[in-house]
């Protein structure tokens, strides 16, 4: 049975190239997804993780808003009991050019994600997004 | 009282300003000096004039990199607002900028010049003397706009279909036309008390693969709409698309097409000025190369003599750019076009004659629709694909079109979607593209394309 | 045995070289890779080649160069000579080669190719297996070519004239052709081997307000003397003028010069391929216009669709560049070549039928002379002044054409000296320039102009 | 009466064009000028200066050999009496970019020049001259 991934851009952020290539990439890859598309707001993810049974949630940041957004994750994942659901962010993660470009992982790992990608480019996310799920089946 | 006027007095009655005095601005803007006007530095200059892109929180920060733009020579200054303003939530600009003056980080992405107020704001615009050019995002600009020109800022960028369908994924398109038509007349109306008011549109939409047509049309409309309400200093704007040539055409094209189109409605008496955008799509990661890429941008728009250009930085690719950062692009760009000389005029008559019929194609099927006012016109035409944004975020567009690089890197229509161009001008661009039969392939193709400029 | 091959025993026998096995280098040139010839590459290859400058004394730094420019993916690699080899002083060579080699820092302002000998270079050379180019300033260059093509550099760079006007102040032109005469057949002889062995003129000549007319005819003079003797492969070159229409004139009109002239001796099996030099004159003092400059120049190269393009630094106007700078621009320069595409093609039918014109009448001038070989032609004619490049050192240099820059920057003749260009022509230029009757205005004018791309 | 100048290039240096505008503009300022062209010795240098009998010699380098030309300068002005004859150098003074460009102009004052401009424009060196003269005198 193929995976399910429910993906979109997160926050005011509307932009959507990369939005669109994760969707075809992904399918590409076999994965059922569920797009919900530029703007999209945490708990707006949260739900359809929940509603679709998904099994990833792969959310993109370019415009350097992720930070203020996603400090709540933890507390969200929480309270859905959503142990099992592997979270996974990548994009543009922070606003400027980062100074402390290793602090960014850690921190959005603190956040509650497994899977951080700061400026990392797609491909190489979802080779490392299949691995991960290879190793925990 | 005008129901126009009224508008205006209920606009200004926010709590988050102090008073609005239109006596006042009026005689503010009929007395100020002609060089706060880009349309006038447009008449007087024969040199493409070069802009950034630039707002910070706090008045102080704003005012050090309008420091720092002066001492490159910048001939027209920016003022990019926050995110916050754009949504019209004077609130929460407010508290972000009280963090910012307390903490000194920047807590906005922009000058939250509602916040600042035109008094203020007029201050530091009237000491550096210089044009300015808002630019925003924003569907309701109504009060930012008002604040702006009361400011001393008389060029405004945007219009209710560039600010939107790359901008925005829900706000409603038929409210945007409005609020927007507000703004043109605004323009207009001080228009006569000295240079004009220049609009601006945003020509580069989502800068991914959009067709030449869809741009220009696109251009044409929002020119049209504001000088419809007055306005008589406008700019049509495009930016990079990867070819010379096409970015030649394109220049040629839009500058006679715009011409046309005025005449046709009547207008004569108007100045359309043409900018450009330097790359506006993905940008490498490599600074060397963002360097390369942007003074390659520069050439352009120098042999396609363009009015004024929009430039980018070497940390595009990274995050907003440092003041020092922002400043020397623009040295380095004023340095290539003082240095830039004897340039040739490019012209392409086969692809111009294609281009133009396309636009006429499109243009005439928005003015068949049955609507009765053009921005209804253009409102259904947008709902029913007859424009449609590749890559637009926003739910109205329609996502049919689908387009693709030539092995010389125009921009090619390959599925025209609901956009009325000819059967012969399909046929036309497609003859341009060798297309493989394997629908991956043509993703491959596609992703490539998107990221033409990366190393 | 011939006389020739005499002279090429003679010269060999030298004490600084250990010993020449001629045998041996024909048997290396026949089995060569053709990735050492620049004729192939330019044969197999539709993008401008990049080319920088660089050479280092030891081979162990002139190794570390070669790593460098590998890591940027450079087309050509550059072997620059020491000014002492140049001179043909290789004892002095010898020992700062020394020097360098115990204290680590350069003695020597290139490599001294004879003293290292062609088996040691030969090693380096094959191991990165890419096409070198050689650039000398020799006019005695016969033991240094032969120990270039023994090492496996199948391009040669200068001639009797291009090496010697802009770079000497005394040397006997007259001998400079006899010495050149042998360099030609030597190249000559050796391009029935494998690949041809490529010629390469130097066009850029003092690189200051040098006329076009004066450097085309320069450049088919030199490939006319070097066909006449043989050789296959040649190339025609030219350096940014400061206008790029006329950069394009002079692109078209050398192209279908050398063409004609080529023909006109009655060669038609050779190729002949064009080089750009980047800006040449005076760099500006500031890195980021520099680099400005030198995409610039990139753009112009691609535009002009020259076939190589040789490289400038960023540290142009402060010293010979470090390694990695050099690395840095040739990374640019292909990052430009490879995101720049849709370029228009530019003519000028005005321009380039008066640069043609003028090209005839000083080449029929050169071929009326009364002695009996093109050599001898040539030679009278720089004497006489019949060609006469502005700024030469050189004390055989007639130094009475004047010329300036018109308002688009294109180089104009205004006093032709003994050049015979025709009234009309004269004329054509003059009509250009606006000229002030004051001689210090002119005066001034011409430091301007030499200063072009100043900040 | 005019002040005699010498001048030209030193050393195997051709690079002419900066000689060309120094002999323009001696003469324009009234200098009387003796211009010895690129490729000149320290050695025809300092005969001109004597046979002239000049008040200024100005030597030009640009292609960076100017140090190992120069060092000989102290000893042969003292060796011809040049004492009241002012010694100029100017034009780019080292190989490669100078790592300490302090130290060029001492350097070269050590080495028996009066006035050194390294990458210093023609004009503010002129102006300098004509000051250092008036002071002289
Ligand atoms: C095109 C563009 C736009 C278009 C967007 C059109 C649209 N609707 O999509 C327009 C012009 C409208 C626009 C607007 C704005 N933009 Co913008 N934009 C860009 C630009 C130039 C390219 C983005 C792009 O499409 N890239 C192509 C795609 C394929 O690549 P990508 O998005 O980088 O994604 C790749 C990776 O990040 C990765 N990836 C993405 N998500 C994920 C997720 C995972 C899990 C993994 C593994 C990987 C991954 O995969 C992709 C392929 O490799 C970038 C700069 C750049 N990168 O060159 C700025 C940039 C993203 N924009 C920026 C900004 C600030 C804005 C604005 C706020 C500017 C303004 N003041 O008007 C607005 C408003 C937007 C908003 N409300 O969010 C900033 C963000 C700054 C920051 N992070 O600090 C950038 C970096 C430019 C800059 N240097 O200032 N923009
Ligand atoms: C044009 C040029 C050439 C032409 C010269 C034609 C000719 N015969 O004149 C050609 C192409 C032939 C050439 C050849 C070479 N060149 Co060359 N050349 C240049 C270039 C690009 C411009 C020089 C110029 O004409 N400038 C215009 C004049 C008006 O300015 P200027 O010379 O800088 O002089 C100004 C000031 O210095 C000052 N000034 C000069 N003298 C004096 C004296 C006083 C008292 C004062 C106050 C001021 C002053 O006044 C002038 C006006 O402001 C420079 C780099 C640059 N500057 O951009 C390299 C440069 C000078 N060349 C250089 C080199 C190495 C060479 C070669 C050895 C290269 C080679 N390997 O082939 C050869 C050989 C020359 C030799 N034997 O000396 C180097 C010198 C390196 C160093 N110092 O470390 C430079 C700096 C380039 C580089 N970065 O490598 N060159």
């Amino acid at each position: 049975m193929n995976k399910k991934v429910v993906t979109g851009v997160v926050g005011n952020d509307i932009h959507v190239v990369a939005n669109r290539l994760i969707d075809i990439s992904l399918q590409a890859r076999g994965f059922e997804v569920f797009n919900l598309g530029v703007n999209t707001y945490l708990e707006e993810f949260i739900d359809a993780v929940v509603e679709t049974d998904a099994d990833v949630l792969l959310i993109s940041s370019l415009n350097g808003e992720a930070e203020g957004w996603c400090r709540e994750l933890q507390f969200l994942r929480a309270e859905y009991e959503l142990k099992d659901v592997i979270f996974m962010i990548g994009g543009n993660l922070s606003v400027g050019e980062a100074a402390n470009i290793e602090e960014i992982v850690p921190k959005y790992k603190s956040y509650g994600f497994d899977l951080v990608f700061h400026q990392v480019d797609l491909n190489i996310g979802l080779d490392t997004l299949e691995e991960f799920i290879g190793h925990k089946s | 009282m005008s129901l126009h006027q009224k508008e205006r007095d209920i606009i200004v009655q926010n709590q988050y300003i102090d008073n609005f005095d239109f006596d006042e601005v009026e005689d503010f803007i009929k007395n100020a000096s002609k060089d706060l006007f880009i349309s006038h530095k447009f008449k007087n200059s024969n040199t493409t004039l070069v802009q950034p892109r630039g707002g910070f929180p706090t008045y102080q920060k704003q005012f050090e990199l309008y420091e720092e733009f002066e001492k490159a020579d910048i001939d027209v200054m920016p003022l990019t607002i926050d995110s916050h303003t754009r949504l019209n939530d004077y609130g929460s600009a407010k508290k972000m900028l009280m963090l910012s003056e307390e903490n000194e980080t920047d807590m906005l992405n922009g000058y939250p010049l509602v916040n600042h107020g035109y008094a203020t704001t007029r201050k530091m615009i009237t000491h550096f003397n210089r044009p300015v050019s808002l630019r925003h995002g924003t569907p309701d600009a109504r009060l930012l706009i008002e604040t702006a020109l009361a400011s001393g800022i008389f060029e405004i960028e945007g219009g209710p279909i560039t600010y939107l369908l790359p901008y925005s994924k829900n706000f409603p398109l038929d409210k945007a036309f409005l609020y927007w038509k507000y703004v043109e007349r605004v323009c207009a109306n001080y228009s006569g008390l000295n240079e004009p008011i220049n609009r601006e549109s945003f020509g580069p939409l989502t800068a991914t693969l959009v067709p030449p047509c869809v741009t220009i049309v696109i251009q044409l409309l929002e020119m049209l709409l504001s000088l419809e309400e007055g306005v008589k200093s406008f700019s049509v704007s495009f930016s990079q698309t990867g070819s010379v040539n096409q970015d030649a055409v394109m220049a040629n094209v839009i500058r006679e097409m715009a011409d046309f189109y005025a005449k046709k409605i009547g207008v004569e008496d108007a100045t359309i000025n043409l900018v450009y955008h330097q790359w506006m799509g993905a940008f490498p990661r490599n600074k060397e190369f963002s360097d390369s890429l942007i003074n390659t941008s520069s050439f352009i728009a120098s042999l396609v003599r363009a009015d004024k250009i929009i430039i980018k930085t070497r940390d595009e690719a990274f995050g907003i750019p440092t003041m020092q950062c922002n400043a020397q692009s623009v040295a380095n760009t004023k340095y290539t076009f003082q240095m830039l000389k004897g340039l040739p005029t490019i012209t392409d008559e086969e692809e111009e004659a294609n281009l133009t019929e396309e636009i006429h194609s499109i243009m005439e099927a928005v003015f068949n629709d049955s609507a009765d006012t053009l921005w209804r016109k253009v409102f259904n035409s947008i709902k029913n694909g007859i424009i449609d944004v590749p890559f637009s975020p926003h739910i109205i567009n329609h996502n049919a079109v689908v387009t693709i690089r030539d092995e010389h890197s125009n921009i090619r229509v390959i599925e025209r979607g609901n956009m009325p161009i000819s059967d012969k001008c399909l046929a036309y661009e497609k003859s341009k593209v060798k297309l493989s039969k394997d629908k991956t392939a043509v993703i491959n193709k596609i992703i490539e394309d998107i990221g033409v400029m990366h190393e």
